[in-house]
C-alpha cells in the first residue's frame, strides 16, 4: 500500500546553501560526524533496543556523543526509524522528518523500517521507511542489537565524513 | 467449581429457554443478550469481562466455523469471555449475527470494559454495537475503507 | 558637572534610547512587543539614574521595572487576549484629539523647563557614596511614617488585586 | 608567583599600554574589554567543558562511561557539538512571532555574562568592583525571565507557551527566596560588595553562621536555573522541551550554554556569598585564590549535576507550593531570626 | 461570566511520555485536564489478519511482536490456546523452562516498566540502571533463545530448546542479585519523597470502576483487588510454587508501581524454586506433536497473566493448518480503556505518571 | 522525615558513580554473544539438499530458493535471503535437518544501500554437463571471504561496501552492483 | 561612574556575541523547504486550534505576588545595609513592615492565590 | 557647549511624559494604557533623581521619593491589571472604547 504522499517522495530535500566554502564545510562535517544527535522518537519494538538497549549501560552510544537524545525535530540530526510504520502513523513521520532542521540523516533500524519487515503483507504498513524519507543507512535485524545499531551509526558517521563511501 | 458452572446453566436455562449451552459456553440470540447479560452480571456475579472479540464466518467457508449457517452471506460470532473475580467462575457467551446486517446490543451499559473492545470489533469487523456511546474506529484511520479481519477484505501487500 | 564627553555622550545615547523605545511602546501594533520595549525603555533609563549617581536605583529600577513589572503586564496580556496578536494595541478614535493635548503639555512644560534657570538651583557638590546606606538611614528614621505606608499600600494593593482578580467560586459551573 | 598571576598580567598590560603612551581612560577601558574578552572565553570554554562533565557525571552515575571518543577523554565533543550546532538550520516556524523568536536567543546570553563582571574569581580578580554588587546580580538574573519567555511566546507553540509559562512562574517564585534569603547575610556584613562580603568571611563562612540560608539559597538557585528536580520548564516527559521546543542550532545551543552559563552563576555566588568565595580555608594559602574559588565552585556545580541525575522531577503546583508556602516564609524568618541573633550578640557584647 | 478557555493540544504520537505511537489529544484548561481523548492504531500491524494467512507455528514469532517488552509470555499465551484446542500435553521439563523463561520475561518487562516510570517522572538514572539488570536478563534470554527480544521460545506441546549448560547456574546468580537491584530501585526511587509526592493520591482508581472496566493485571491489583490468574486459575504448573500477590490499597500511581515492584521479588522467588525443582526433572522438552499441525475444528480461549495483565488468546480452527481466527486480549489495550477518565481533573505532569503506571507497550495496544 | 529518601537516593547515585561501569566497548570490544545467537546466516550449500523445507517454515517467505534437476538430484541454484523481511526467528534454521542453513554470530549488517540488504548465499548457474561440486560449490558463507561467491557475470568485481570499520567489511555477498539511493 | 560605564561595554559585548551567534549560524547552515517544514511542531501531527490562548488568573497572582514582594525587597535591602548601626526601633519598624506584607502573604495564601491551577 | 545640565534631564522627563500622556489618551487597549501610565511615572522618576543629584544630593529626598514612586507604580500595575481582568470577565474586552460606563 502506498502512502500517501502528495507531493511525490521520495524526494531528496534540496539542500541550499547562503555561502558555501569547502573547506569549511569539512570542517563541520567533521563536527557533524561526532554529534549525531538522534530524534528520540521510536515505533515499535526496535525502539526498545535503538534507543533505550543502545543508550543503556552496556552498549553506551553516548561514548560516541550520539546520546543526546532530542524530543523534537528541530534540534536533531538524525531519525532512528525504529519501527513498523503504519499507515496511519507514515504522514507524522514524513511530517517530523520535514520538520527536522538540515542537515538531518535517516537510520532505519530493522527489517520493518527497511521494507515492512514481517508486517509487509500486512494490509496496514508501509513498506519501509524509504518510502516516504530518504535512508541514509540501513540496519536489518528484527531487532538488531545494541551492536548492530552502534555499527549503523558508525557507519552514518563514515558517510557524513566522507559522502563517497556510499558510492562503491 | 465445575459443578457451579453447569449450575448456573441450569439455572439460566430456566430463565431465558431459548439459549443454547455447552460445558462453559452460551450461544444466545442477539435480542436476548442484554437481558442475560445483566442477569449474569447482577445476579451470578460475572463482574468482569475479560474478553470480547468477533469471528467472522462467511457463507462460502460453510461447515468451517461450528454453527451451522442458515443465511446466504453467512455471519458472524461475537465471542464474550466472562469471569467473576471474586468467584474465580469463567464463561463464555456467544451471539451471531448475520453479515448482511451485522447489528448487535452494546454491553457497555453492563460492563464499562466493553467499549474500547466494541470500538476494535467495529473497526476491524463492522459491527455495529446499538448504543454503544462513541462508536468510532479506534485502531484505523477514520477514511479507511473496509473491515480488515472480516473473511473477504481484499488488499495488496507492500511486498516487492 | 559632567562636563566627560563620555558622559554627554552616554546621556544623548540613553536619553535617544528611551525616547525612541517609548515612541515604539506606543505605536506597536502588537501589545506584546510595546511590553518589550517598555523593558528596553526601563533598562535605559537605569543606565540614566547610573548617570545620575543613583546606582541602587537604577538597579532597582532594572529588578522592579523591567524584571517584575513587565512581566506581570505581561501575564495580564496572556490572561486577556485572544487570537490576533497582531492587532492588539491600535489607537482609539481620539487619536488627533490626544495630540492636541499632548502638544499643548508639552509646550507648557517645554516654557516652563527652558526658562527657569535650574542653575542657580543647583547645589553644585557631589553626591556622597554609600547612597544606600543613607538612603536606610532615612527611610527608617526621616521618613518612617511613608515607610510603613508603603508596606500598607502593598498590602492593599495584593489584597485588592487578588479579590478583583481570583476567579469566583461560586460560578463555577457555568 | 601563581596567585597573582592574572592580576601581574594585567598590570603587565596596563604598564605596556601607558608606556605606550595611551591616555589613562583608554587604557582602563582597552584592559576592561580584554577583561570581558577573558571572561567571555572563560564562560564558554567553561560551559562547553560543563555540558561535558555533566554528560561524564551522567555516564558515571548511570554505570557507564560517557563520551570518550572524541578528542582525548571526550574532551572535544562538546566542541563539536557546538559546531554542529552552528551549522544547522534554524528553522523559523511560520506562525512564530519573528522578532522574538529570533531576539530571545540572542540575548539569552546577556545577563550571563554580565553577571560575570561583578564575581570576584581571585583575590583582586573582579572585572568590575560593584558596591552594590550582589542587587546587580539579582537584577541581572531577573531579566533572564522575560528572555526565556520571549522564546517560549515568540516560538507560537502549545509546549513552548506551557513551558514559558512555566519559567516565568517559576523563576519569579524562586527569586523571591533567593533575593530574601541573603539579607541574613546583608545585615551581617553592612555591604552589598561582593569582595567585602568575602572580606567578611575571613574567620567564619557564612554558610556556618546562615546554613539555612545557604539552603535557602541554593535550592532557590537551583530552581531558577531550571535543573532537576526543579527543571519543568524542559520536563521532556511532560512538555518536550519547553520554551525551546521549536529552536534548533544556534538558536538552541544558546538557550543550552546560557544553562550551563547560569549554573556557574549560581555556584559562583553560593561560592561567594556562604562558602568564602577564594579565601583558603585552613590556610592553605598555597593553592592561589582563584583556583580556590574554582574548586568549591565546582564541587557547588557537581552537587547541582549529582542532584539531577538523582531526583525525579516535581510537579509544577508542588513547585509553587515549595516556593511560595516553604521557602518564602522561612526566608522570611531567616531574616528575623538573624536580626534578634545580631542583636542578642550585640547586647550581650563581646 | 468568563471562563478561561479551553484548548486542545496532542500529546503525542511523538512524545517522550507515550512509551511509542501514542496520541492524547488533551482538552486543557490551564494546566489541567479537562479530557482526555487517546488515539491509538499508530502501531496497527494487522498480526489477527496476518496470523489467518500462516500456519500454527509460523504465528509464534507474529505474537513476540505484540508485547515486545515480555514477548515469552505473548509465546506461552498462544501456544497455550493452541494447546487447549488440540489437547496437548506439554512435558514437565518444558512447563518448567516455560515458568522460568516466563518469569524471567516478565521481570524484564517490570524492570523497564519501574525504569520508564522513572523516567518518565524525571528520573534518568533509575531509567538506565535498571536497563544494566535488564541487560543481564537479556543476556540469559538470548543465552536460551537466542533472540534479545522476540524470543519465539515457546512450541507447541513444548519449547524450542532445552537449557543450555551452565545456564540454570547464571540465573540462579541473577536471582541472588536481583533482589539487592530491586532494593536499589526503591532507594533510587519508590523512596523518594518527590517521586512519592509526584505519584501517591494521582489518579486514584476504586476496585469497582477497575473490575468494572476490565482492567487487569498491577493496574487493577493496585487497587486492592486479589486476581492474579497464576492464584486464581493456576495454569500449567504455578500451583507448584509458592509465592504471594502483591495488592495495593488506594489504586493510585504509586500503588500500580509498587505493585510491579513487588511482583518483581515474587517472580524471583518463582524463579528460584522452580530452579530448585528443574534439576530433579529430566525428560523431553517437547511433547509429541505432529509435523503438520492440524488442530481439529473448533475454538479455544486460554488465557494467562502476563506482565501487563490478563493476556488472553482466542484461537478459531478450521480445520486446516492456519488458524481461521486468532484474537489476542490485549491488557494494555483494555487498562488503557480508561485513561481518559482516569485523568480528567489533573495535570499534564499527573497524565504522565498515570499513563507510565499502566504501564502500555503500543505494540500490544495497538496490535 | 523529609528529606531522608532523597539523601537515600544521593547515597545510591554516589555509589554508582564510584563503582566499576558496566559498559562493553563496542567496537574495540564485543560482548560475548551466546552460541545460539540469531545473526548473519551461513549457509553451506554442499549440504542443502534443496528440499525447500526451511523456505516453507519462514513465516514471511525470506527465502528465495532456486533448484534445477541435475541428474535426478536437485541442484541448488539460487539461494538468496531477503533479510529485509527476515524476523530473525529461526524457523528456517530449527526446520532444516541437514544443517545447511544456520545463524551466526556476525551481527552487523547494516548497508547503505537498500539493494545490498539481501544475503545472496548461493547463486550460480547449474553445471551444465555433468556435476561436479568441486568447483561449482564454493563457500558462501560471510565467514570465508571468498570474492568470487557468485557465478560468473553478476559483477566484475566484488568490492566489500566500505566502512570505518573494519569488521563490517568482510561482506562477502553484497549482491548485485548496489545502486545509488536517492540522497 | 567607570565601573557602570564598564557594565555598558558588556552590555554591547553581551548582545553582539549573542546576535553575532545567531547572525553567523544564519550565514553558514544549510537550508531546505519542505511542505510542513515551518509548521509549529506539536509531537508529528498539525496543531489543533489556536495557541496563544487565554490562561488562567491564578497564573497572574504569581506575578502580582512576585511584584509585589520584589518591591519589598528594595526596602529591606537598604535596611539590611544599616542594620548594624541602626537601633532596635528601626528593628522593630522593619519588623511591622514585614508583618503587614506577611499578612499578605497570608492572605493570598488562605484565597488559595498560591494554588497552581 | 558639552555639559548636561538640569535642564536636560527635564526636558527629557517632559518628553517621556508627553508620549506617555500620548499613549494613555489614544490607546483602544487598557492595557496599553497602563503602560503609558508607567511611562509617565518614569517621567516623573528622571526628574525626581535629576533634582536629587542637582539640587539636593545630600538629602536623599529625591532618591527616596522616587522609591516611593516605584512603590506606587507597582501596586498601580497590579491593581490595575486586576481591574482590568475583572472587566474583562464581565466584558469580555478590553476595548476602552467600548467601555462608556460615564454615560449610565
Ligand atoms: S523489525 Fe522486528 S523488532 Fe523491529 S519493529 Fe519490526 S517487528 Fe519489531
Ligand atoms: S529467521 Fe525466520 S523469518 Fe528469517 S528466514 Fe528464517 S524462518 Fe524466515
Ligand atoms: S537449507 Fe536445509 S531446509 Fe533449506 S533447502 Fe537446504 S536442506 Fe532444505
Amino acid at each position: 500500500m502506498e502512502v500517501t504522499n502528495d507531493k511525490g517522495m521520495p524526494m531528496p530535500s534540496e539542500l541550499k546553501r547562503l555561502v558555501h566554502f569547502a573547506s569549511l564545510e569539512k570542517v563541520l562535517n567533521m563536527a557533524r560526524a561526532h554529534s549525531i544527535w538522534p530524534l528520540g522518537f521510536g515505533l515499535a519494538c526496535c525502539a526498545i533496543e535503538a534507543l533505550m538497549g543502545t543508550n543503556g549501560p552496556r552498549y553506551d552510544l553516548s561514548r560516541f556523543g550520539y546520546e543526546v537524545m532530542r524530543p523534537t525535530p528541530r534540534q536533531a540530526d538524525v531519525m532512528v526509524v525504529a519501527g513498523t510504520i503504519t499507515t496511519k502513523s507514515a504522514p507524522f513521520v514524513l511530517r517530523l522528518w520535514e520538520q527536522m532542521a538540515e542537515p538531518k540523516w535517516c537510520i532505519a533500524v530493522g527489517s520493518c523500517a527497511i521494507s515492512g519487515g514481517p508486517f509487509v503483507d500486512s494490509y496496514f504498513v508501509v513498506p519501509g521507511a524509504r518510502q516516504i524519507i530518504p535512508v541514509d543507512v540501513y540496519v536489518p535485524g528484527c531487532p538488531p542489537r545494541p551492536d548492530a545499531i552502534i555499527d549503523g551509526f558508525l557507519k552514518l558517521r563514515a558517510k557524513i565524513l566522507d559522502p563517497k563511501v556510499v558510492e562503491l | 467449581m465445575e459443578k457451579k458452572i453447569s449450575e448456573i446453566i441450569s439455572e439460566l436455562k430456566e430463565k431465558f429457554p431459548q439459549i443454547k449451552t455447552s460445558e462453559e459456553t452460551i450461544s444466545v440470540s442477539t435480542e436476548d443478550l442484554l437481558g442475560l447479560m445483566q442477569e449474569l452480571k447482577n445476579s451470578f456475579g460475572f463482574n468482569y469481562l475479560t474478553n470480547l472479540t468477533a469471528a467472522d464466518y462467511p457463507a462460502d467457508a460453510k461447515g468451517k466455523g461450528d454453527g451451522n449457517e442458515d443465511e446466504d452471506d453467512g455471519e458472524m460470532e461475537i465471542v464474550y469471555n466472562l469471569t467473576s473475580v471474586y468467584e474465580k467462575l469463567y464463561l463464555t457467551v456467544k451471539a451471531r449475527v448475520s453479515r448482511k446486517n451485522p447489528e448487535i446490543p452494546s454491553v457497555f451499559p453492563v460492563w464499562g470494559g466493553a467499549n474500547w473492545q466494541e470500538r476494535e470489533v467495529y473497526d476491524l469487523f463492522g459491527i455495529v454495537f446499538t448504543d454503544h456511546p462513541n462508536l468510532k474506529r479506534i485502531l484505523l484511520t477514520d477514511n479507511f475503507e473496509g473491515y480488515p479481519l472480516r473473511k473477504d477484505y481484499q488488499w495488496v501487500g507492500g511486498r516487492k | 558637572m559632567e562636563t566627560s564627553i563620555y558622559s554627554v555622550l552616554a546621556f544623548y545615547v540613553l536619553a535617544a534610547v528611551i525616547l525612541g523605545s517609548a515612541i515604539l511602546v506606543v505605536s506597536m501594533r502588537n501589545i506584546v512587543h510595546s511590553v518589550l520595549f517598555l523593558a528596553i525603555c526601563f533598562i535605559a533609563m537605569a543606565g540614566l539614574f547610573l548617570i545620575l549617581d543613583a546606582a541602587y536605583l537604577a538597579v532597582i529600577q532594572v529588578l522592579v521595572y523591567a524584571g517584575a513589572v513587565c512581566i506581570m503586564i505581561i501575564f495580564g496580556v496572556m490572561l486577556i487576549q485572544r487570537t490576533d496578536m497582531k492587532q492588539s494595541n491600535l489607537f482609539n478614535r481620539q487619536t488627533f484629539m490626544a495630540g492636541g493635548v499632548v502638544a499643548l503639555t508639552l509646550a507648557v512644560s517645554g516654557f516652563f523647563a527652558g526658562t527657569t534657570a535650574w542653575a542657580d538651583l543647583a547645589a553644585n557638590t557631589p553626591v556622597p557614596e554609600d547612597s544606600l546606606g543613607q538612603i536606610g538611614q532615612l527611610l527608617l528614621s526621616k521618613y518612617v511614617i511613608p515607610f510603613e505606608v508603603a508596606a500598607l499600600l502593598l498590602l492593599v494593593a495584593l489584597v485588592g488585586a487578588i479579590v478583583l482578580a481570583k476567579e469566583v467560586k461560586a460560578n463555577v459551573d457555568d | 608567583m601563581l596567585e597573582n598571576l592574572f592580576t601581574n598580567i594585567a598590570g603587565l598590560l596596563r604598564n605596556l599600554l601607558d608606556s605606550a603612551g595611551v591616555p589613562p581612560l583608554w587604557n582602563d577601558v582597552t584592559l576592561l574589554v580584554v577583561k570581558l574578552v577573558a571572561i567571555l572565553v572563560f564562560i564558554l570554554i567553561n560551559a562547553l567543558w560543563l555540558v561535558l562533565m555533566e554528560r561524564k557525571v551522567a555516564g558515571y552515575m548511570q554505570a557507564r562511561i560517557g563520551p570518550n571518543r572524541v578528542g582525548p577523554w571526550g574532551l572535544l565533543q562538546t566542541t563539536c557539538d557546538i559546531g554542529k550546532l552552528i551549522s544547522k538550520e534554524i528553522p523559523i516556524p511560520k506562525s512564530a512571532d519573528k522578532i522574538l523568536f529570533l531576539l530571545a536567543p540572542a540575548l539569552v546570553f546577556v545577563p550571563p555574562l554580565m553577571i560575570f563582571a561583578a564575581i570576584p574569581f581571585g583575590k583582586d580578580m573582579v572585572a568590575l568592583d560593584l558596591n552594590i554588587g550582589l542587587f546587580y546580580v539579582f537584577a541581572l538574573a531577573s531579566l533572564t525571565t522575560i528572555i526565556f519567555w520571549m522564546g517560549g511566546w515568540g516560538s507560537n507553540n502549545k509546549y513552548s507557551l506551557l513551558g514559558s509559562m512555566r519559567v516565568v512562574a517559576q523563576m519569579v517564585s524562586y527569586e523571591l527566596p533567593m533575593i530574601l534569603s541573603v539579607l541574613g547575610v546583608i545585615m551581617l556584613v553592612g555591604s552589598m560588595n561582593l569582595t567585602e562580603i568575602i572580606a567578611a568571611q575571613q574567620n567564619m563562612w557564612f554558610i556556618v553562621t546562615q546554613p539555612i540560608a545557604f539552603l535557602i539559597f541554593f535550592i532557590a538557585a537551583v530552581a531558577e536555573c531550571n535543573r532537576t528536580p526543579f527543571d519543568l520548564v524542559e520536563g521532556e516527559s511532560e512538555i518536550i522541551n519547553g520554551p525551546y521546543t521549536e529552536y534548533g542550532g544556534m538558536g538552541f545551543a544558546m538557550f543550552f550554554l546560557a544553562e550551563y552559563a547560569s549554573i556557574m552563576i549560581i555556584s559562583a555566588m553560593a561560592t561567594t556569598i556562604f562558602l568564602g568565595g577564594w579565601l583558603a580555608p585552613f590556610g592553605l594559602t598555597f593553592i592561589p585564590s582563584w583556583l580556590w574559588f574554582f574548586l568549591k565552585m565546582y564541587v557547588l556545580i557537581f552537587v547541582v549535576m549529582w542532584f539531577r541525575w538523582t531526583f525525579p522531577r516535581i510537579r509544577v503546583d508542588q513547585l509553587m507550593g515549595f516556593g511560595w508556602k516553604i521557602l518564602v516564609p522561612l526566608s522570611l524568618a531567616n531574616v528575623f531570626v538573624t536580626g534578634i541573633g545580631m542583636y542578642i550578640y550585640r547586647a550581650i557584647g563581646w | 461570566m468568563l471562563r478561561t478557555e479551553t484548548y486542545t493540544m496532542n500529546f503525542g504520537p511523538q512524545h517522550p511520555a507515550t512509551h511509542g505511537v501514542f496520541q492524547v489529544v488533551l482538552t486543557l484548561d490551564g494546566e489541567k485536564i479537562v479530557k482526555a481523548e487517546p488515539v491509538c492504531g499508530y502501531l496497527h500491524r494487522g498480526i489477527e489478519k496476518l496470523a489467518e494467512s500462516r500456519t500454527y507455528q509460523q504465528v509464534i514469532p507474529y505474537t513476540d511482536r505484540m508485547d515486545y517488552l515480555a514477548s515469552m509470555l505473548q509465546n506461552w499465551g498462544y501456544v497455550m490456546a493452541v494447546e487447549k484446542l488440540m489437547g496437548l500435553e506439554v512435558p514437565e521439563r518444558a512447563e518448567y523452562l516455560r515458568v522460568i523463561s516466563g518469569e524471567l520475561s516478565r521481570l524484564a518487562s517490570h524492570v523497564l516498566a519501574t525504569g520508564v516510570y522513572a523516567l518518565d517522572v524525571g528520573g534518568f538514572t533509575g531509567f538506565l540502571l535498571c536497563f544494566r539488570e535488564r541487560e543481564r536478563m537479556m543476556d540469559l534470554l538470548e543465552e536460551l533463545t537466542g533472540s534479545r527480544m522476540t524470543f519465539s521460545y515457546a512450541r507447541f506441546g513444548g519449547v524450542a530448546d532445552d537449557a543450555p549448560e551452565g545456564w540454570l547456574e547464571k540465573l540462579d546468580k541473577l536471582m541472588d542479585d536481583m533482589p539487592g537491584y530491586i532494593d536499589e530501585y526503591d532507594g533510587l526511587i519508590t523512596g523518594n519523597e518527590i517521586f512519592q509526592a509526584r505519584t501517591k493520591q494521582v489518579g486514584g482508581l476504586s476496585p469497582e470502576t477497575a473490575i468494572d472496566y476490565s482492567l487487569s493485571g498491577p493496574v487493577l491489583r493496585g487497587s486492592g483487588i486479589n486476581y492474579d490468574l497464576r492464584k486464581a486459575k493456576p495454569y500449567s504448573i504455578y500451583d507448584r510454587f509458592d509465592f504471594e500477590v502483591p495488592v495495593g490499597k488506594n489504586g493510585d500511581c504509586f500503588d500500580r508501581y509498587f505493585c510491579r515492584v513487588r511482583e518483581m521479588r515474587q517472580s524471583v522467588r518463582i524463579i528460584k524454586q522452580a530452579i530448585e525443582q528443574i534439576k530433579e526433572i529430566d525428560g523431553p522438552i517437547k511433547g509429541k506433536v505432529p509435523k503438520a499441525l492440524k488442530p481439529p475444528k473448533g475454538d479455544a480461549y486460554a488465557e494467562i497473566e502476563s506482565s501487563k495483565g490478563i493476556l488472553g488468546f482466542y484461537v478459531v480452527s478450521d480445520g486446516t493448518n492456519k488458524p481461521h481466527r486468532v484474537h489476542v486480549r490485549r491488557p494494555s489495550f483494555i487498562n488503557l480503556g480508561y485513561l481518559d477518565e482516569m485523568s480528567r481533573g489533573w495535570l499534564i505532569a499527573d497524565l504522565v505518571a498515570i499513563l507510565g503506571s499502566i504501564d502500555i507497550v503500543l505494540g500490544e495496544v495497538d496490535c | 522525615m523529609f528529606g531522608n529518601g532523597l539523601i537515600k537516593g544521593l547515597r545510591i547515585t554516589w555509589k554508582e558513580f564510584t563503582s566499576k561501569k558496566f559498559t562493553v566497548q563496542y567496537p574495540e570490544e564485543q560482548h560475548t554473544k551466546p552460541e545460539r545467537f540469531h545473526g548473519r546466516f551461513v549457509f553451506d550449500a554442499d549440504k542443502c539438499i534443496a528440499c525447500n523445507l526451511c523456505a516453507n517454515a519462514c513465516p514471511n517467505n525470506v527465502i528465495e530458493l532456486k533448484s534445477e534437476k541435475v541428474e535426478k538430484k536437485k541442484f541448488l541454484t539460487k539461494y538468496v535471503m531477503n533479510i529485509e523481511y527476515c524476523l530473525f526467528c529461526g524457523m528456517c534454521v530449527e526446520a532444516c535437518n541437514k544443517d545447511a542453513i544456520n545463524f551466526s554470530l556476525e551481527h552487523d549488517m547494516s548497508q547503505y544501500n537498500y539493494d545490498a540488504i539481501p544475503l545472496i548465499l548461493v547463486e550460480r548457474e547449474a553445471p551444465k554437463p555433468e556435476p561436479k561440486p568441486e568447483e561449482a560449490t564454493p563457500e558462501a558463507s560471510g565467514e570465508k571471504a571468498e570474492p568470487k561467491v557468485k557465478g560468473k557475470g553478476k559483477q566484475k568485481e566484488e568490492t566489500p561496501a566500505a566502512s570505518a570499520d573494519k569488521s563490517a567489511s568482510d561482506e562477502v555477498a553484497a549482491g548485485k552492483a548496489p545502486e545509488k539511493e536517492g540522497q | 561612574m567607570s565601573d557602570w560605564a564598564g557594565v555598558l561595554i558588556f552590555l554591547a559585548v553581551a548582545v553582539a556575541f549573542g546576535a553575532g551567534g545567531i547572525v553567523t549560524s544564519f550565514i553558514i547552515h544549510p537550508r531546505s523547504i519542505a511542505n510542513q517544514k515551518f509548521e509549529a511542531y506539536e509531537c508529528g501531527v498539525p496543531t489543533i486550534g489556536t495557541t496563544w490562548v487565554r490562561f488562567r488568573t491564578s497564573y497572574f497572582l504569581y506575578a502580582l505576588m512576585f511584584v509585589i514582594f520584589d518591591v519589598e525587597t528594595i526596602y529591606l535591602f537598604p535596611w539590611a545595609i544599616k542594620y548594624q548601626s541602626l537601633g532596635l526601633f528601626a528593628f522593630i519598624e522593619m519588623m511591622i513592615f514585614l508583618f503587614i506584607l506577611i499578612v499578605g502573604l497570608w492572605y493570598a495564601w488562605k484565597e488559595g492565590a498560591l494554588e497552581w491551577k | 557647549m558639552l555639559t548636561i545640565s538640569l535642564t536636560h534631564y527635564v526636558v527629557l522627563s517632559a518628553i517621556l511624559f508627553s508620549i506617555g500622556l500620548f499613549g494613555v489618551l489614544s490607546k483602544k487597549n487598557a492595557i496599553s494604557v497602563l503602560i503609558c501610565i508607567e511611562l509617565m511615572l518614569n517621567a516623573v522618576n528622571i526628574n525626581l533623581i535629576a533634582f536629587s543629584k542637582y539640587i539636593t544630593p545630600n538629602e536623599f529626598i529625591g532618591q527616596i521619593f522616587a522609591i516611593f514612586v516605584i512603590t506606587v507604580a507597582a501596586a498601580e500595575v497590579g491593581v490595575g491589571l486586576a481591574i482590568i481582568i475583572a472587566i474583562y470577565r464581565n466584558k469580555l474586552s478590553v476595548n476602552l472604547d467600548e467601555f462608556d460606563w460615564l454615560k449610565w
